[in-house]
């Protein structure tokens, strides 16, 4: 039923009673064009895209739990284009354009809010790169602004301006970023996909990946075996998993980072901020929560939880930069597994067997992505050829040395 | 050049920031009593991959201690070697000089480095002492696991710090990088302020 | 039974007005101390060991709160921390608490508590019109609605959903309490201090093993303080006061009451706050509010009990209807009665127990609804005795009153519906064992057919779990396995412990027919009370496909208040159960998160915030530095003089000016102790230095120093800093002071992993040597009158790059090298760092004839660039030594870190930007870094941009602003013109490519 | 977290740095190939279960481990200095290099 004022209001009088389940939860079919596996925010955007942008239907996503599992459930729900590599730039504002007509394109409340995204600077060091990176955004058409403290504090009182021991100096920043409703990317993206004929499978583990010929040919699954034309991996944390199946090695590393949450309160911050000087950045939900993260704990992990370590030093952060913060609890902490890549920047290529394809190497960063990654990897997958605006996301990269390390902290995923 | 000696005098490494007397709770006995260690020879040794046992043997003459195992420090009077590091060590003597002739004692054994000047140095006694570390200190101080003769190389406050045990009053000593002394004072004057804290006059 | 610490001082009253429903006689309260306090305005009054939920009942006060999305009026449901209702904000200004559960506020004189989420008051709130809207607000009704048109989410819907949600108002200011951090170990950790909690803890203590017991509580005892039973012979409370004396006079016990266990980490780490000061107005002096314990525990007993079930049927938010064990607490322990008329709903035989205490309270109980049609004879005898109607094989199906609870709707095992009125129901439908904590680590509880409910599944390495937490929910059962557990965690620990005998209790029943939800109940049937979530939100979730439990979950927001879900998680459950046909275990469980209650972010903090964020790192002139007004800058931790203005300087540009100019004319001191400082000794010393370096060191001889350039094995540039040959074996290598700390873990790496065969041992120096710069054009005849006699610092004797030990002030030994950062005639001096003020002081008095003056940062940073010397700005990780022009240091014939990778195609791509100089066309502009290059005339684009301004300075020396940045092939365009365009900055400055060497290219000036 | 150093007893994992999987090793020398290095830099098996892994004690006694974890449950096993285990697989080709 598509969503409207009327059936709302309709439903509304009826009791609720004529929903329907809002994606078919369909039975695997013996033989797919394309198989995408994960059903997360990536896989299911690129699911869509294919099903709308190249006409593909006869395509299934493979969940080996429930849809949006992952970290699509479990980020910060931050959405940004603020990068500063030109690899990366066209990239992230693709998906901020996407981000910006989602909701009409999908039918479905998002609740997209372009509501800022400030990150604090606290040297003048810290400034003129930050101006660096504003400078690139403005020069590919994004919107970036250098603000001094006088700038910020007329955005964000609450802050420590006077005892800090990094005093905030202004900041960079991008009025189009904001939040997402995380879950509601997957449920929406599953669906507009799923009434465009995609057959969305739960509870279905892919074991294996069979070849002919140095060609998939399809998946081996705890459903059995599904044949299919091409495969394209889309499994965030789960990456070197998949792919060691064929006997392939990634650049990749799992490391759990940890996203915590307080308490509800009334409308205290109106913007996302990022604290310059330590781990924390934080928005506000519209149920009233401070959302906020810090660092990866640093390991490799494939346990969804944390240490106390990290809760910590995200925590003093969050002091340092709000002291205000103090009396406010936090409601709950939970881990996501990262695929975090040697260079912070992820991966959307094909793989040297035929018809599989890698979309990986997200770190820490992939909910932003979600629309641009099912776009472009939609596309890599339909065309069989990198789309334009995430060509610099190749897998030999390492290889050729064009990495696009945005923190300059080399082949170390737990320093990105 | 002789205007110029008494110019020539240096600095403690606490001066600028533990003012010596009564710091937090007044009213009682202070629980906790802090004596900068200021003078102090310190040196670090390095052992020579496979020159322990002589190395053990030219301290031994020179030093009177034997080369203390991992988590341990022997004290010989107010001389003390303590463990630091795997095949490291932190020599110490009450007077600056105290060390010298070390380096040469060691020859080829060992390498030395000269730390008197990079380590503040502050011994903690009193009722409370080990209430007002384990605020700071993650390493376990209980009697049965930390003693006299204990030491770890550990953090407080994010501050790196080795700490040893003297007896089992329990006075502890706790020696921090230089740099970050007026740091660590602004901790431990915070955790130790529910005690009651007698700073000493540096000795 | 009560606390013994110190209350904080306040007058003691014998009777306070009011308190309509204590109780003559009992409780655990203190009669003699009354306590004032207030709510939304109205002072009221209850004794020293109340809650505010108890004192609010006490005086009659039923309505407490709005719920969260229809602002329905909400009382108090439960005495314990999983209390979703009655949430006040606690305090004012500065101290302002919200979402406090008044169920766990100790009562304090003065105390100060409003009601939240409510306009314009408590009892007339304008939102309450949700309530009528609640057709439309169902779960998940954002999601398809609010899109028309695109533009009004930001502008008109987010905002005003965004001021109806929300609970309390967080503080307004700067929280003014501290909080701080502790350690402990122990051997044996008891998780709760109730029966089992106190037989665990007596048992492990007694063996002499290491025993920390906390508990949530500010009195230990747990439900024996709640309920009338008997131990031996004695009361709870009693048997309570002779274990906690027992427990305090063991040596190696140690009771944190106030104390949450919050959550379970790896390897037997866990993590508690101890609310130290919350029962008072105003922490006492020197006293944090809360202290955070990170508990390290070989094994640990979880002994946290039970949480008790609500029903679900309508109306069950109304103020007034509670779980029946809460009511009982609020009876036997605070001396409560249950209003006038109060009924029970139960289905279980201790749910009669409500009953049984009330009358033996001299109360009368309107009516007893057993949802079973089976009631043992002696619990309905009991009952009529109380004056109470007994409804068997009924359901209450819809409750009366408005702000608070008239009366309920039964439906009889005929299907007649009774009205019955009330003003108080105790609900009774089983105990969840409390399996938060054991699912920290990833673990699943089971499901137990015996109790209808989960409990601990695998638990984490170490721990146990005794008691109602473990499923075992009679109080016989509780002290048995909390003596044996306890003992036998002490005994793992190498401790000869023994389970004493078994205390004799009263008898009880835990006969349960659980009764998931009520069959057409009148109005909405709340599962989640805080979320607002009811039956018709599962059905609606289930009817969309929302049917997994964490998907059921995120789309009804079901489980997710500050409650955690902890009355609320199984009534969903077992509603989707229902639906889809399932067992319970099979719909699944939610994975409990960490924090068990919801904990203070200053706690997490503790010492660390403010000016103690981070450590604060002063170099040896510092306090020369602050006598003299100096400006600081921030590199990592170090806080670094900037510049030292004088008087009638008005701007830190003319005093940086100033500063270089005397630098390039006379001479300087500049403190830069902040490098690193690695000694580095061994046979195989300068083998080690040659692999971890890019250049070539095999000519260095004794006495000299090179500057070195570090890579990463990936190619591009680690560092730089100089290494200096001390002795044939003997050096020392200086890293920059951002990086000081990752070179020295590198070069570690480098020594242990590897190349462990090298002889090699290596320390940090960094803090032991103050090192100052001397330069400018007489630093030689400043240092003549510091370096004690006998050193020849003639150009012959002690050229650049000489390096030496010497002494200064007569005898204290130090280190001289002859290194320039600012291409003047310059040397670095070491001294030891206690001498580091002395010498400081002595240098610019040995200068004055010279004209010395101290110079910062700035300066510094002012002359390097004038150099084109590249520095952190350029060596951002991002760069190659071909990058920063450094290609032709770069060895040849040696293996190092780094080698192979910076031959990739990409690094070694002629189109790379590379280092250069830029000045303005118009010597007037100003030039700023972070602008990017674009040829003249070219449209902003990526393609356009051809690389970018690192950094800046005003040049003293050419009456300009330079800059350095990388562009591409700039080695080939000196004299070429681009933009630097600077947009964040509204900066779009025409400037000419050159040399990176602004001053003294050939570099006479630093040989001479 | 909680690592036992076999030099300083059992630390919080806030101790230590993290560098990743002990078992790629460094194609040392002159006659290294560039694609060996490739791998060595930036390959991963990324395995869920046991590994072999480099941590640094770096707020402690600044000694290399090698700690055998479990990155599903984070177990850990055998933890020592990577100096010996470096030194032992030094003595390999060394091995080989004492016939001549």
């Amino acid at each position: 039923m598509r969503y409207s004022l009327f059936s709302v209001l309709g439903q509304a009088l009826r009791g609720q009673r004529d929903w329907t389940p809002q994606w078919r939860d369909a039975a695997p079919k013996a033989e797919y064009d394309v198989i995408i596996v994960g059903g997360g925010g990536h896989g299911l955007a690129t699911a869509y895209y294919l099903a709308k942008e190249h006409g593909l239907t006869n395509v299934a996503v493979l969940e080996k739990s429930h849809i949006g599992s992952g970290n699509v459930g479990r980020n910060t729900t931050i959405v940004r284009s603020n990068y500063g590599l030109p690899g990366n730039i066209p990239f992230y504002e693709q998906s901020m354009k996407l981000w910006e007509g989602l909701e009409q394109d999908i039918n479905y409340n998002a609740m997209v809010s372009q509501r800022g995204v400030l990150n604090l600077y606290h040297t003048d060091a810290q400034r003129d790169s930050y101006a660096r990176r504003g400078n690139a955004m403005r020069m590919a058409g994004i919107d970036s602004e250098l603000l001094d403290r006088e700038g910020v504090r007329a955005m964000v009182q609450f802050i420590d301006f006077d005892n800090a021991r990094f005093p905030v100096k202004g900041g960079l920043l991008q009025r189009r970023g904001g939040t997402v409703r995380h879950d509601a990317v997957a449920w929406g993206y599953a669906r507009a996909a799923s009434d465009r004929g995609v057959d969305i499978v739960q509870n279905c583990a892919v074991t294996g990946i069979r070849r002919e010929n140095g060609r998939v040919t399809g998946v081996e699954t705890s459903r059995g075996f599904i044949g299919a034309k091409k495969v394209g991996l889309s499994v965030a944390g789960s990456s070197s998993l998949l792919a060691s199946m064929v006997d392939m090695r990634l650049p990749i590393e799992s490391h759990v980072l940890q996203a915590f949450v307080s308490e509800g309160v009334k409308p205290l911050i109106d913007c996302v901020m990022t604290f310059g000087a330590g781990h924390f950045y934080v928005s506000q939900s519209d149920k009233g929560g401070l959302v906020f993260g810090g660092d990866i704990d640093g390991y490799n992990s494939y346990a969804s939880r944390g240490n106390l370590h990290t809760i910590e030093d995200v925590m003093e952060g969050g002091m340092a930069l709000w002291p205000g913060l103090g009396r406010l609890r936090l409601l709950r902490h939970w881990g996501g597994i990262m695929d975090m890549s040697m260079d912070g920047s992820p991966i959307i290529d094909r793989t040297d067997i035929g018809g599989l394809y890698l979309n990986a190497g997200w770190c820490y960063g992939g909910f932003k992505a979600t629309p641009a990654a099912g776009f472009c990897f939609a596309h890599t997958i339909a065309r069989d050829e990198p789309h334009p605006d995430s060509a610099a996301f190749r897998l030999d990269r390492f290889a050729t040395g064009h990495v696009i390390d945005e923190k300059g902290m080399g082949a170390q995923p737990n320093l990105h | 050049m002789a205007e110029h000696a008494t110019l020539w005098r240096p600095r403690g490494a606490w001066d600028l920031y533990a003012q010596a007397g009564r710091h937090g709770r007044r009213e009682g006995p202070a629980g906790v009593t802090v004596t900068p260690r200021e003078g102090l020879a310190l040196m670090s040794v390095t052992a020579v991959d496979g020159a322990e046992d002589r190395l053990a043997a030219a301290i031994r003459d020179r030093l009177s201690l034997s080369l203390p195992e991992p988590g341990a420090a022997l004290f010989s009077g107010e001389t003390g070697l303590i463990w630091s590091g795997p095949g490291q060590w932190l020599a110490l003597a009450p007077a600056r000089g105290d060390l010298d002739g070390l380096g040469a004692a060691v020859t080829a054994l060992a390498a030395v480095a000269d730390q008197s000047d990079g380590r503040a140095v502050l011994r903690l006694s009193g009722p409370d002492a080990r209430r007002v570390l384990e605020k700071g200190v993650s390493v376990d101080l209980h009697p049965r696991r930390f003693g006299p003769g204990r030491t770890a190389v550990t953090s407080v406050a994010h501050i790196g710090v080795q700490l040893w045990q003297r007896d089992d009053g329990p006075t502890y000593e706790i020696a921090v990088a230089r740099s970050f002394a007026g740091s660590l004072w602004s901790w431990l004057e915070e955790a130790a302020a529910e005690f009651g804290c007698e700073m000493r006059a540096g000795g | 039974m009560l606390d013994r610490t110190p209350d904080f001082p306040s007058p003691v009253r014998e009777v306070g007005p009011s308190q309509k429903f204590r109780t003559a006689t009992g409780g655990l309260i203190d009669r003699r101390r009354a306590r004032d306090f207030t709510f939304d305005g109205r002072t009221l009054t209850g004794y020293h060991g109340d809650t505010l939920a108890s004192a609010l009942l006490v005086n009659g006060v039923r309505l407490v709160g709005r719920s969260f999305k229809y602002h329905r009026p909400r009382g108090i449901l439960s005495a314990g921390s999983e209390e979703p209702n009655a949430l006040v904000e606690l305090r004012s200004g500065s101290r302002r608490e919200p979402n406090t559960r008044a169920t766990m506020a100790e009562l304090y004189e003065g105390l100060e508590a409003t009601s939240q989420n409510r306009w314009p008051s408590l009892s007339m709130d304008a939102l309450s019109v949700n309530a009528l809207l609640s057709p439309i607000f169902a779960a998940g009704f954002y999601y398809k609605t609010f899109m028309w048109p695109a533009s009004l989410w930001e502008k008109l819907y987010e905002p005003m959903i965004r001021r109806a949600a929300g609970l309390g108002r967080a503080a307004d200011a700067p929280d003014p309490d501290t909080y701080e951090h502790a350690h402990a170990h122990c051997d044996v950790l008891v998780i709760g201090g109730g029966p089992a909690g106190l037989s665990a803890a007596l048992t492990a203590g007694r063996s002499g093993a290491r025993v920390i017991l906390v508990d949530e509580d500010f009195c230990l005892g747990g439900r024996l303080l709640a309920e009338r039973r008997e131990i031996d012979g004695v009361s709870g409370p009693e048997w309570v006061e002779q274990a906690v004396a027992e427990l305090k006079n063991l040596p190696e016990v140690r009771l944190l009451s106030r104390t949450t266990l919050f959550g379970v980490y790896d390897h037997g780490a866990y993590g508690a706050v101890e609310r130290v000061s919350d029962h008072v107005a105003v922490p006492a002096p020197h006293a944090p509010r809360q202290r955070l314990w990170r508990i390290v525990a070989k094994r640990a007993v979880l002994a946290a009990g039970a949480i008790e079930r609500p029903h679900v049927f309508g109306g069950n938010d109304r103020p007034g209807v509670m779980l029946a064990g809460a009511v009982r607490t609020y009876l036997n322990r605070y001396g409560v009665l249950p209003g006038e008329a109060p009924a029970v709903f139960t289905s279980s035989d201790d749910g009669w127990r409500t009953v049984a205490d009330i009358a033996a309270a001299g109360g009368r109980v309107a009516a007893v609804v057993d949802s079973r049609l089976d009631v043992p004879v002696p619990l309905r005898r009991m009952a009529e005795a109380a004056g109470a109607q007994v409804v068997a094989g009924g359901q209450v199906i819809g409750t009366r009153g408005h702000l608070a609870l008239s009366g309920i709707d039964v439906r009889d095992s005929y299907g007649s519906t009774l009205r019955i009125a009330c003003d108080t129901l105790a609900m009774a439908n089983g105990w969840n064992p409390v399996v938060h904590l054991d699912s920290h680590l990833s673990r699943r509880p089971v499901w137990d057919e015996a109790i209808h409910g989960f409990v601990p599944g695998q638990l984490p390495t170490g721990m146990v779990a005794a008691g109602a937490a473990s499923g075992r929910l009679t109080l016989s059962d509780a002290l048995e396995s909390g003596a044996r557990l306890g003992a036998e965690a002490a005994e793992s620990c190498d401790f000869r412990a023994t389970a004493t005998a078994t205390p004799r209790t009263d008898p009880e029943s835990t006969a349960h027919t659980p009764l998931w939800r009520v069959a057409k109940p009148k109005g909405k049937a709340f599962v989640d009370f805080q979320n607002d979530v009811a039956a018709s939100d599962v059905e609606l979730a289930h009817r969309e496909g929302f049917r997994a439990v964490e998907l059921l979950k995120r789309y009804t927001t079901l489980g997710m208040a500050t409650d955690q879900g902890k009355t609320s998680n199984l009534a969903g459950l077992s509603i989707m159960a229902e639906l889809t046909g399932q067992k319970i275990p099979a719909v699944g469980t939610t994975v409990f998160r960490p924090p068990f209650t919801p904990v203070a972010i200053g706690a997490f903090a503790g010492h660390h915030r403010g000016k103690e964020f981070r450590a604060t790192r002063h170099v040896p002139s510092h306090a020369w530095c602050l006598e003299n007004n100096a400006q600081f800058l921030e590199t990592g931790l170090w806080l670094r003089p900037a510049y030292f203005p004088r008087a009638g300087e008005t701007d830190w540009l003319q005093t940086v000016v100033r500063e270089v100019e005397t630098v390039r004319g006379k001479v300087g001191l500049c403190d830069v102790s902040t490098f690193g400082k690695i000694d580095i000794q061994g046979r195989d010393a300068l083998a080690f230095i040659e692999r971890v370096c890019a250049n070539p060191f095999g000519t260095l001889k004794v006495g000299r120093s090179r500057y070195a350039l570090l890579l990463r094995e990936d190619g591009f540039v680690l560092d730089d800093g100089t290494v200096s040959r001390l002795a044939d074996s003997h050096f020392v290598m200086t890293a920059s002071t951002a990086n000081a700390a990752r070179v020295m873990q590198h070069l570690e790496f480098c020594r242990q992993w590897l190349w462990p065969a090298l002889d090699v041992q290596m320390v940090s120096v960094s803090e032991q040597w103050a090192q100052y710069a001397v330069a400018g054009p007489r630093a030689r005849d400043v240092l003549r009158r510091i370096v004690d006699p006998g050193f020849d610092l003639s150009n012959e004797a002690f050229p650049f790059l000489g390096a030496a030990e010497i002494t200064v002030g007569g005898g204290i030994p130090a280190r001289l090298f002859r290194i320039s950062f600012s291409g003047e005639l310059a040397y670095e001096i070491a001294v030891p760092a206690g001498y580091g003020d002395a010498a400081w002081r002595a240098i610019l008095q040995a200068g004055l004839p010279y004209g010395i003056c101290p110079y910062g940062a700035e300066a510094l940073s002012v002359m390097r660039i004038e150099k084109g010397h590249a520095a952190g700005a350029e060596i951002n990780g991002q760069t190659t030594a071909r990058d920063l022009a450094l290609g032709g240091m770069l060895a040849k014939k040696k293996d190092y870190v780094g080698r192979l990778m910076k031959e990739r195609p990409a690094l070694t791509d002629p189109d790379r930007p590379i280092l250069v100089g830029f000045r303005p066309v118009d010597p007037s502009q100003r030039l700023r870094a972070g602008a990017h290059f674009l040829a003249v005339g070219a449209e902003p684009s990526l393609a356009a941009d051809e690389g970018t301004m690192t950094s800046v300075a005003y040049s003293p020396s050419l009456k300009h602003w330079i800059g350095l940045g990388l562009i591409r092939r700039g080695h080939e365009r000196h004299g070429e013109r681009v933009r630097a365009y600077d947009p964040v900055r509204g900066g779009d400055v025409e400037v000419e490519i050159g040399a990176a060497a602004f001053v003294d290219p050939a570099g006479e000036r630093m040989h001479g | 977290m909680r690592i036992r150093c076999p030099y300083c007893g059992e630390r919080d994992n806030g101790e230590f740095s993290y560098l990743g999987d002990a078992a790629p090793v460094r194609p040392d020398g002159m006659e290294a190939s560039a694609e060996a290095m490739h791998d060595y830099v930036y390959l991963r098996d990324n395995r869920a279960g046991e590994i072999r892994e480099l941590w640094y004690h770096g707020a402690g006694c600044r000694a290399w481990l090698v700690v055998t974890r479990d990155t599903r449950t984070h177990a850990i096993g055998e933890v020592a200095p990577a100096r010996d285990i470096a030194k032992a697989r030094a003595v390999t080709p060394a091995g080989s290099a004492s016939h001549a």
